[in-house]
């Protein structure tokens, strides 16, 4: 595949490939092109490449390996038939079929350009206009979706709530351990709920509960408390060491 | 006016007309003009065409912008295409039904307080065609408005046996903020809902 | 025809003429019937407004892609500037184009064995960009390449009813292989052709 077609082109003219060039070294021989010498094709196509190489032009490796093929085609040709390869007529021939097939491929991209194309001789309704569209299909909505927006409007209005509140009364673990530890007194057992902050709000009384749980853990590392869950989530027991 | 004038008129209404269709905007008379010559009685071929156009499925219509081609108004109705393809209750309308299945009876200004935006006229529209909100008389406060609630087909269209199948938030919550004490309660009502 | 049959005819000629104004697209016969009805004899009313519009500035024309309004391509010249889009297809778009029309369903490597190189992909994104070709499937060889083919887009593009109207290739050879026996080659080469 030549890939560098576009790029190729700025530097070797219109050809777009070695089978173009060929075509139209072939169209300079002034003879159809069942009757054209591939002889002659050969040398015009190998000293047109000649003149390219005098002018340092980078060629593609399609170019070469045609000439390549050429050269041998060539050699072959002017031997005796005998001596030819069988392929070399062949081939020779392909070449020229090939060499129809795109002169007539071209022919044909010839008679679409000069055919009145749209946007040129042909031009559309430039300002269409969007037809109203009348929806009679059936109405679908299932439960989820209305639970769902439902759902997003309360936790929204919750939200909208939250913002016209005091801001969150937060109790920290360091507060928490001061406060339990200079209530905790006597060897009794205490249920820590009972030193908890009088927070209404449940967010909060979680919060203070949870930093009371760590403040306890902390004096239990110290050694200074023991805690005690008779059942799992159960009420939290603590009391002071001796 | 001789024959040669004819033919050149009649040659300036076609090229008016190929020019006033595929224009992407309405041309005025000196955009036209700057396209067909100066030589032509432009007037006069602008109210042949239109003439010409006149009672026809499209017509030459004359505004402040110009000239232009456009469908007869009374065509619309009959243009729009019909698509049967179900579709889907929009967000605005789902809302609105849900605000109402939930706080029925509610007024409009009930439903915008929670929903942030009055339900329009088309939603409201909608859902009563559908048949799923019904009135349900009137709010004994000043302007007496109109007080919305479900109806038994939106029941049916939801799949519902009655409005308390519909799940509350309130469950949701306890299941997911309690903690795990609740969770055995809590899915059990989950699973009724 | 009845005088009520009448009236109903030209109704639908008017309904027709608006649709197709309206629309830059070609519509087909379905998508006419779907707005228009299938109580109208469709065939017989787009075939009145076809003559209604033979020799106006702008024809109704009829392809595979379906029918649609179009300017007379005699006015464009004087028109060139209405249309800001027209994009000259390049050489290579072209051939490449004519390949895929007259070989398809056909690979790329199909292509660059006709024209000796491999379209590049800048020519197959513009020729797929305008709508003019798309893939038909895969070949069942190894490596299962795409075939491609023109689009009813092609035939509106190029002012084709259908695929019919291309002249057949053999007729773009003619004159090619004219007078073999005569010119047989001068080195020998060209006797066996």
């Amino acid at each position: 595949m030549v890939r560098e077609e576009e790029a190729f082109r700025v530097e070797l003219g219109a050809f777009s490939g070695p089978l173009d060039v060929l075509l139209d070294l072939a169209r300079r021989q002034k003879v159809d092109l069942a009757g054209i010498s591939v002889v002659a094709l050969a040398e015009q196509y190998l000293a047109w490449l000649e003149s390219l190489r005098g002018r340092r032009l980078a060629l593609a490796a399609e170019y070469l390996v045609m000439a390549a093929w050429l050269v041998w085609l060539r050699s072959q040709l002017l031997l005796p038939a005998p001596e030819r390869a069988p392929e070399a007529d062949r081939e020779a021939e392909g070449l020229r079929e090939r060499l129809a097939a795109l002169e007539a491929v071209r022919r044909a991209a010839r008679w679409l350009e000069e055919r009145p194309q749209l946007h040129r001789e042909r031009l559309p309704r430039g300002a269409g206009e969007r037809l109203p569209v009348r929806h009679e299909g059936p109405v679908v909505a299932d439960l989820p979706s209305l639970v769902g927006a439902w759902f997003r409007l309360a936790v929204r209005a919750e939200r909208g709530r939250v913002v016209r509140l005091p801001p969150r009364r937060l109790w920290s673990p360091e507060t928490a351990l001061e406060h339990i530890y200079r209530r905790l007194t006597g060897r009794e057992w205490h249920e820590l709920a009972a030193f908890l902050p009088p927070f209404s709000c449940g967010l909060e009384r979680r919060a203070a509960l949870a930093s009371g749980l760590v403040a306890c853990l902390e004096l239990a590392r110290r050694g200074e408390v023991e805690l005690r869950q008779p059942r799992p989530f159960g009420p939290l027991f603590v009391r002071r060491l001796a | 006016m001789t024959e040669r004038e004819d033919a050149e008129t009649a040659e300036a209404e076609r090229l008016v007309e190929a020019l006033l269709f595929a224009s992407p905007e309405p041309l005025d008379e000196k955009a036209i003009a700057a396209v067909v010559g100066t030589g032509v009685a432009l007037a006069a071929v602008l109210e042949r065409l239109a003439a010409r156009y006149a009672g026809r499925g499209v017509r030459l219509e004359r505004s402040r912008a110009g000239w232009a081609f456009r469908t007869a108004p009374d065509l619309a109705a009959k243009l729009a295409r019909v698509d049967r393809r179900p579709r889907r209750l929009s967000r605005a309308a789902l809302e609105t039904l849900a605000v109402i299945a939930y706080k029925q009876p509610v007024t409009r200004a009930e439903i915008e307080a929670v929903r942030g935006v009055a339900p329009t006229r088309a939603v409201m529209d909608q859902l009563l065609e559908l048949g799923l909100i019904a009135p349900r008389g009137r709010k004994e406060v000043p302007g007496r408005p109109v007080l919305w609630g479900t109806t038994p087909r939106f029941l049916d269209f939801f799949g519902l046996s009655s409005l308390d199948d519909l799940p509350r938030l309130e469950e949701f919550e306890e299941g997911l903020f309690a903690g795990t004490a609740a969770r055995g309660g809590g899915d059990g009502d989950g699973a009724g809902a």
